[in-house]
């Protein structure tokens, strides 16, 4: 058929075609297994040839092809929705393609399940943590390859050893004994890793790895990548963050809408060309309006009453006297590394954990601690960190999930009104472009991305007076993140209160007017101006790390 | 992504197999009819319809509480106990008249749902094991209250048996009433849509602020009345109150009718027609089976059959 | 790069373990099941002189260690996230079965209850695993069938086969140190059944299922073969604990195990295994079996009581046991 | 007013007679013959092991009536037990009794076969066995005492006599039958079908379900039956309370008394009152009031007296003639 070279790789005209001799040659391909790297003359480990998949009422995936070969990087984008995820689990057995062809190692195979796909050396961290909450670190990390002793019984000294050793590797210590769960996400997306590595693998495919990591365990994590790369092991590495890609990646794969818009060497694409290609728009254009982010020129008068106010929140062994205060129009960055007790410290803003003393104003009035029904009341709205376990109610619609916090108000003596419903719900879904089949779609269904947007308007359709948002970009596309960096700015500037947490520093600096650097559950430094700057937010954290140790 | 949902023959089937998943219920239940019509001699007789729709009423009314329940991600075992509880209750303040010992029956119900509710929603007992002490002591009390079959002649409360308005028993006229109610609780109300949210995700539900104790604490009160409705119903039907064999493994009945209904077990949906439809089917079934004159053995297996074969049909598939 | 190392909160270098109180509360919330029974068995010694007696005692443990048996495979069908209602049928089946067959001599008295009940096990296994559907539906089917299938052979459960094989018959009522061979084999299968729960692979696929069936899928555990064997290895021990108890009475005794499988629920369930699956284990429904013997045995201590009360006390014994165990865990945990 | 319906203790109203006072196969147990110690009644412990819940006439009866004869006989120590109708239960009850001391068992047996544990137990400590109501499927006066109670088929035999007289000979008739699986409903069923077979051919059996002795499965199950099977004549309940349930039913299909005969067995009080209200047809009793032949074989026995192993009790019947005035002894 031809279509891993065919015409689909420049299906959309509108982008810039890559060099004629970044594509391969046009050969016949069917005859031998495999083709080629004209660069290595190496074959591809791992290939799809014009592979689709429709989901009902989205073609996720229209013809897609892509080849990997031992020892590269392989980056696969796209904006949410584009079909990466879903291309990663044909790969893997967990969806059977509709049509066209995988081959693995020069063979045409056909995984009936992830199992078959990690015996024959796939090995995929997916996108959402997949790992047993309530299960010991050291069980899920080894689960399936436990080290036994003479009689074929698990030897539960030596597997918490080996698993500490293990995660040692990727610098998380902990009690490996202790359920997965009570490990913050970070750490718990390094176990992931960790054990999609560990298992003697051909082919490591990660989907959005870093999306819940910090800058530090992003630097274990490509020297990990690295290794990997330099032992021959090929990696397919989807990621949203641009900086990351051009770092570690050697070859890109853009999907858009399902189907395949380029494949080529990264290194001879412009970032600007990247995303214009994810985009589907005119690198030009993108050039002249630039993405929008965050403006930086907002003024907060410096004498206006705080909307809300944190006073001395103290939680034993998670918050110790944190102070934090936010004005009308302001965003307050929440500075720190993983377990510095950032979502600890929104949460109780929120009401949503409950204190030992301390306590929470809005606007002057003390808040019920504990209750995140008064919390709300009061205007106060928190993003959740978690998606799938915190935000989303997977089994109800696009529509209830936007709908759920504010029935109250869009009820009439507990009689909901679905044409209040109804407006609301179209309202956010175009201002937040989310995109979803229809309203009445599952909400599970979604691209993480779009999900986090249904989340952003259940909040927004509050008309909360604060906003407290955890990690609100992670795992959003690059058009998508500045749209929600554009809405923070939008939100601020009419006067909402906006807490920003993010583990993206550029990200957190650029959007802040003041940032809070927390460590330990602890208050350790306040960046305000010109102080706002990366460095300083790392260096607020070592002096005291210094001080503290 | 407008584009992508135009039709293909692929989405028909997918359009096919959700149809049959939505309404398989209502096909099975059409089947059964269409065979005791062809095979079942006096099937269609009015008097049997009213037999078959009168017989059903209770499960419906308790099945009713039950999807609600369901649909939080818990399960009430007690509601046959409360039915017992019901039972006893009505004849002990029967002397103050049908309308006081009714209300009393009801006030008993919504105390055992509120004892299990707060159970489930305040102190965090798992439905299943809060619900079954229910069951156990909940039935002893109603045995202590009326420690045997207990015959009444209250006129209004065997009218309200065996009287109908209409040419529609009143029992019958009940579970429409209270099948449209709580239709509209599920689909129109705050309530029910928090009740879903909870079912679906209570974390998140806790986090957006939605009052989750109170609607947990609620939905096993109003099913603990649904019961105790049914079980004043059964027993103006009966004209006697029997606290010890009323209702019982009646929860076994209302929990199938439910998931044959199309709700799952998981919680997080609630059907109420598909409910409804789940009962009439399990009473057809049973009623095909009596008229047939099967023995015992047959007749349990068969059920298991065809309960297998409704839940296959209309079960969720995977993505492949 | 160790120096990247992310320091937890107690991060002091070394690798930092679990706070003391978090260890108890652990120990409480698996074994809170056990003190209560311990709380009840010192107040029954006390209250009544008769409870505390070695008549006594092993009654409870005899009585209690058929329970047992199907209570170990429940406790593997419900970590995993499942339940198993066909239990009780399977065990009536099992026994009916099981008189059935001594007439052609030991083997056939207990290998055929185990192939028929192993038979329906497997046939809810495949129907929960492959078709995906719902465990509460289908083994309430089997339920429904096997029980069906129990009447179908006992003639409308007009016909008790008498166990017609002495060995047979000894394997239930010959005892050792005053219990029975049946508390023996109930020991022994809950021991088996903690090393395969913790210490084999199996074990572990149990808990990922129950923990996470997706994310168990997509680490690579065989979830449908897994579930396949959980639901058999049930419907086994439930025909097992029905031959057994077969044996003890001599006869395929038609009318038990009606509403049993609540009680082996129970039993787990108020053992701390979590009904959402994925966690508990069989120390705490071995002392959950124990407790709801030593609930009966206190009740018929006192004596006095009719068999209406006995059933409110019996329930109200209940709500205390899982408020008190529900507690005990909420309170180490905030501490 | 809820023990209106337990027997007098001084009365001699519905008290038991017994039909057969030296048993059917004519043997006899003595003191001697049993092995076991001669014991003063009055000072020991007696347990007493009830099969189902005191919520149905019978059962509240004849655990009155056991209770009752103790406290007339100033036995302090009755240790009631009640199993609930599971069956396993009951097994660790009277193995729990004997773990308390009991040197008297008075045993309502929820099912005849499956004692051997109970009877090695009792056997060892050579505790004397009463059984009453149901028989237990073991050697008399080795593996327990005796039995007192009534013979269940021979009453389905009494049953199908009125049944045929009421139909004169022929029609059709359902069986509402009690709890699968239950001795009583297996005797009461055979006893009925064979009397039938042989005296009255003509009579076709033509709906057997069950009603497992519940009043609602009665109504439910007549409900059917009268909607598919219109042309019946006679119903034979296996029990009161299905036999009012179908009252119930009759009633509310409008038919009139006595348009389609009930048949039932026990002899409750709102039974007999329904034969005077000319709906039910006649009723064969079954007397639950064990509790002063119980404790007068018991003494016999520890005086050293021989007695039978099986003692069967006569039961009445009850039917047009005599239910107006027999319904006071009626329990
Ligand atoms: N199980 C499913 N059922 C129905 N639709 C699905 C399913 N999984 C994915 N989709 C749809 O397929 C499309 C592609 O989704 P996919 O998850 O592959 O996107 P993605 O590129 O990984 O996006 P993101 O960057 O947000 O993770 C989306 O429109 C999504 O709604
Ligand atoms: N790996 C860990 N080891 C020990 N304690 C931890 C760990 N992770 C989290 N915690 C506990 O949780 C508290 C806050 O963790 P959490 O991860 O929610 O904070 P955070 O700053 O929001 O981090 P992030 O949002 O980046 O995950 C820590 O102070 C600590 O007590
Ligand atoms: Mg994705
Ligand atoms: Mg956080």
């Amino acid at each position: 058929m031809g279509a891993f070279d065919g015409p689909s790789g420049g299906r959309s005209t509108t982008t810039p075609q890559p060099e004629p001799d970044e594509r391969r040659p046009s050969a016949p391909p069917d005859e031998k297994p495999g083709r080629r790297d004209p660069a290595t003359g190496r074959e591809p480990v791992l290939e799809a040839k014009d592979v689709s998949k429709r989901f009902p009422g989205v073609q996720a995936l229209d013809g897609v092809s892509l080849a990997v070969y031992p020892g590269e990087v392989h980056a696969l984008v796209g904006e949410n929705g584009a079909g990466k995820s879903t291309l990663i689990k044909v790969f893997t057995g967990v969806h059977r393609p509709d049509g066209g062809e995988l081959r693995y190692r020069g063979r045409p195979v056909a995984f009936a399940t992830p199992l078959d796909a990690q015996r024959s050396g796939i090995s995929t961290i997916y996108q959402e943590v997949n790992l047993v909450p309530m299960m010991s670190v050291s069980r899920n990390l080894l689960l399936g390859r436990e080290p036994r002793n003479r009689l074929g019984i698990i030897d539960v000294a030596r597997m918490d050893a080996e698993a500490e050793r293990i995660l040692a590797e990727y610098g998380v210590r902990t009690d490996v004994r202790r359920p997965l769960h009570t490990l913050g996400v970070g750490a718990q997306q390094m176990v992931a890793l960790a054990r999609a590595v560990s298992i003697d693998a051909k082919v490591v495919i990660m989907d959005e790895p870093t999306s819940s990591l910090e800058p530090r365990e992003v630097e274990t994590l490509f020297s990990v990548i690295r290794k990997l790369r330099d032992t021959g092991i090929a990696v397919i590495y989807v990621s949203h963050r641009m900086e990351e890609l051009y770092r570690i990646c050697d070859r890109v794969t853009v999907l858009r809408d399902g189907k395949l818009a380029h494949t080529g060497p990264l290194a001879e694409l412009e970032r600007l060309q990247l995303i214009a290609l994810m985009l589907g728009r005119d690198a030009a254009e993108i050039g002249r309006e630039g993405l929008t982010r965050f403006s930086r020129d907002r003024h907060v008068a410096a004498d206006a009453e705080p909307v809300v106010e944190a006073r001395r929140l103290r939680k034993k062994h998670v918050l110790r006297d944190v102070s934090v205060s936010v004005r009308p129009g302001e965003v307050v960055g929440l500075g720190g590394l993983l377990g510095a007790g950032r979502t600890e410290t929104a949460k109780a803003i929120a009401g949503a954990l409950p204190i030992d003393s301390g306590r929470v104003l809005v606007a002057g009035e003390p808040l019920r601690s504990g209750s995140t029904a008064s919390a709300i009341r009061a205007g106060v709205s928190m993003l959740p960190e978690d998606r799938k376990a915190e935000g989303i109610i997977p089994t109800l619609s696009v529509r209830e999930n936007i709908a759920l916090a504010a029935l109250p108000s869009l009820a009439r003596s507990g009689v909901v009104s679905e044409a209040r419903i109804d407006r609301i719900v179209d309202t956010f879904m175009r201002r937040l472009r989310i995109k979803a089949a229809s309203p009445h779609q599952k909400v599970s269904e979604l691209s993480g991305g779009n999900q986090q947007k249904v989340l952003l308007a259940r909040w927004l359709a509050l008309q909360p007076k604060v906003l407290l948002l955890d990690e609100p970009t992670r795992g959003i596309d690059v058009g998508a993140k500045a749209e929600v960096q554009g809405l923070i700015e939008e939100l601020a500037g009419n006067g909402l209160g906006v807490l920003l947490i993010s583990s993206d520093l550029e990200e957190l600096v650029e959007g802040s007017d003041r940032i809070v650097v927390l460590r330990d559950g602890a208050v350790v430094g306040e960046l305000t101006g010109d102080e706002v700057t990366e460095e300083r937010i790392m260096a607020s954290i070592a002096e005291h790390s210094r001080e503290g140790d | 992504m407008a584009e992508a949902t135009a039709a293909s023959p692929r989405v028909d089937r997918a359009r096919l197999r959700g149809w049959l998943q939505e309404y398989g219920v209502y096909a099975a239940v059409a089947a059964l009819l269409l065979f005791n019509v062809l095979f079942t001699p006096h099937f269609v007789d009015a008097a049997n319809v009213r037999t078959q729709l009168v017989q059903v009423a209770p499960i419906v009314i308790v099945s009713l509480g039950m999807a609600l329940v369901i649909g939080t991600q818990g399960i009430d075992l007690s509601v046959g106990s409360v039915m017992a509880l019901a039972a006893a209750v009505v004849v002990l303040y029967l002397g103050y008249g049908a309308v006081p010992a009714i209300l009393m029956a009801l006030l008993a119900g919504a105390l055992v749902g509120a004892a299990g509710g707060s159970l489930v929603a305040y102190v965090g007992v798992q439905p299943i094991v809060a619900t079954l002490a229910l069951l156990v002591g909940m039935r002893g009390l109603a045995n202590v209250l009326v420690p045997q079959l207990e015959e009444f002649r209250n006129p209004d409360l065997i009218a309200l048996g065996s009287g109908s308005l209409a040419g529609v028993p009143f029992v019958v006229v009940a579970a429409v009433l209270l099948t449209a109610l709580v239709a509209f609780l599920v689909r129109r109300t705050t309530f029910g849509r928090q009740l879903v949210a909870i079912g679906g995700n209570r974390a998140a539900s806790e986090l957006s602020g939605l009052p989750v104790k109170r609607v947990l604490l609620t939905v096993y009160v109003i099913s603990g009345v649904l019961a105790a409705i049914a079980g004043v119903l059964a027993t103006a039907r009966l004209q006697a109150s029997d606290p010890t064999s009323l209702g019982l493994f009646i929860e076994l009945s209302a929990i199938t009718a439910v998931v044959v209904g199309g709700t799952p077990l998981s919680g997080g949906r609630v059907r109420v027609l598909g409910t409804v439809m789940g009962a009439l089917l399990m009473q057809l079934l049973s009623a095909t089976l009596i008229k047939h004159n099967l023995p015992q053995s047959w007749t349990q297996m068969v059920q298991a059959g065809i309960i297998l074969a409704a839940v296959y049909a209309t079960r969720e598939r995977g993505t492949r | 790069m160790t120096d990247t190392a992310m320091i937890a909160s107690a991060g002091d270098g070394n690798a930092p373990v679990s706070p003391r109180s978090e260890r108890i509360s652990r120990l409480l919330q698996h074994h809170g099941a056990l003190m209560v029974l311990l709380v009840l068995v010192v107040v029954g010694s006390v209250a009544f002189d008769s409870f505390a007696t070695p008549g006594n005692a092993a009654s409870i443990i005899v009585s209690s260690s058929f329970l047992a048996i199907i209570a170990i495979g429940m406790t593997f069908v419900i970590i995993s996230g499942g339940i198993d209602l066909s239990v009780g049928s399977l065990y009536v089946l099992g026994g009916v079965l099981a008189a059935y067959g001594s007439q052609y001599g030991f083997a056939v008295a207990l290998l055929l209850p185990l192939a028929v009940c192993g038979a329906v096990g497997l046939v809810q296994g495949l129907l929960i695993a492959r078709a995906g559907m719902a465990p509460f539906i289908v083994t309430l089917a089997g339920l429904l069938g096997a029980r069906g299938l129990m009447l179908a052979i006992s003639d409308e459960g007009a016909t008790t086969y008498l166990v017609e094989d002495a060995a047979f018959a000894a394997l239930g009522q010959g005892s050792f140190l005053g219990l029975t061979y049946p508390v023996y084999i109930a020991i022994a299968l809950a021991l088996a059944g903690m090393v395969l729960l913790q210490r084999t692979g199996f074990g572990q696929n149990v808990y990922a299922i129950g923990g996470n069936e997706q994310a168990a899928a997509l680490m690579g555990v065989p979830v449908a073969r897994t579930k396949v064997w959980i639901y058999l290895m049930s419907g086994l021990l439930a025909g097992l604990a029905g031959a057994l108890n077969a044996a003890r009475l001599s006869s395929g005794v038609t009318i038990l195990g009606i509403g049993l499988e609540l009680d082996v629920i129970a039993a787990v369930v108020i053992g701390g295994t979590l009904l959402t699956g994925g966690a508990g284990g069989l120390t705490g429904t071995m002392a959950g079996v124990l407790l709801l013997g030593v609930i009966q045995s206190l009740i018929n201590q006192v004596g006095t009581l009719t068999s209406a009360f006995q059933q409110v006390v019996s329930g109200a014994f209940l709500a205390l046991v899982v408020i008190a165990q529900r507690l005990l865990g909420r309170a180490q945990r905030l501490s | 007013e809820e023990n209106a319906a337990a027997p007098q203790p001084e009365g001699t109203q519905g008290a038991q007679v017994v039909a057969t006072p030296t048993g059917t196969s004519g043997s006899t147990c003595s003191l001697e013959q049993f092995g076991g110690e001669k014991f003063d009644l009055k000072n020991a412990v007696v347990g007493f092991s009830q099969s189902e819940k005191e919520a149905n006439p019978f059962r509240i009866a004849e655990t009155q009536s056991i209770r009752d004869e103790a406290a007339k006989l100033g036995i302090d120590e009755l240790r009631v037990t009640n199993a609930q109708s599971q069956f396993s239960k009951q097994i660790t009850d009277v193995q729990q009794l004997i773990a308390q001391g009991a040197q008297l068992l008075v045993i309502a047996p929820l099912n005849s076969d499956g004692w051997e544990p109970v009877l090695q137990q009792a056997a060892e400590k050579k505790i004397p066995i009463i059984t009453i109501d149901r028989k237990i499927n073991a050697e008399p006066c080795k593996d327990y005492l005796t039995f007192i109670g009534s013979d269940f088929y021979e009453q389905g035999k009494r049953a199908a006599d009125q049944m045929i007289e009421a139909l004169g000979g022929k029609g059709k008739v359902a069986i509402l039958l009690g709890a699968p699986g239950n001795n009583v409903t297996t005797e009461r069923t055979n006893g009925f079908k064979d009397r039938v077979k042989e005296k009255a051919p003509d009579i076709e059996i033509s709906f057997e379900q069950t009603g497992e002795f519940a009043r609602e499965k009665g109504q439910q199950v007549t409900e059917q039956l009268i909607q598919s099977n219109p042309d019946i004549n006679g119903i034979y309940a296996e029990n009161d309370e299905m036999a009012l349930g179908a009252v119930t039913a009759l009633k509310g299909a409008g038919k009139e008394p006595g348009e389609i005969k009930i048949v039932s067995v026990d002899g409750t009080r709102s039974a007999v009152q329904a034969i005077v209200d000319g709906w039910i047809h006649a009723v064969v009793e079954s007397n639950p009031r064990f509790g002063p032949l119980a404790f007068e074989t018991a003494q016999k026995f520890l005086d050293g007296e021989p007695i039978p192993d099986t003692v069967i009790i006569s039961d009445r019947e009850y039917d047009s003639s005599n239910a107006e005035s027999s319904l006071s002894q009626a329990y």
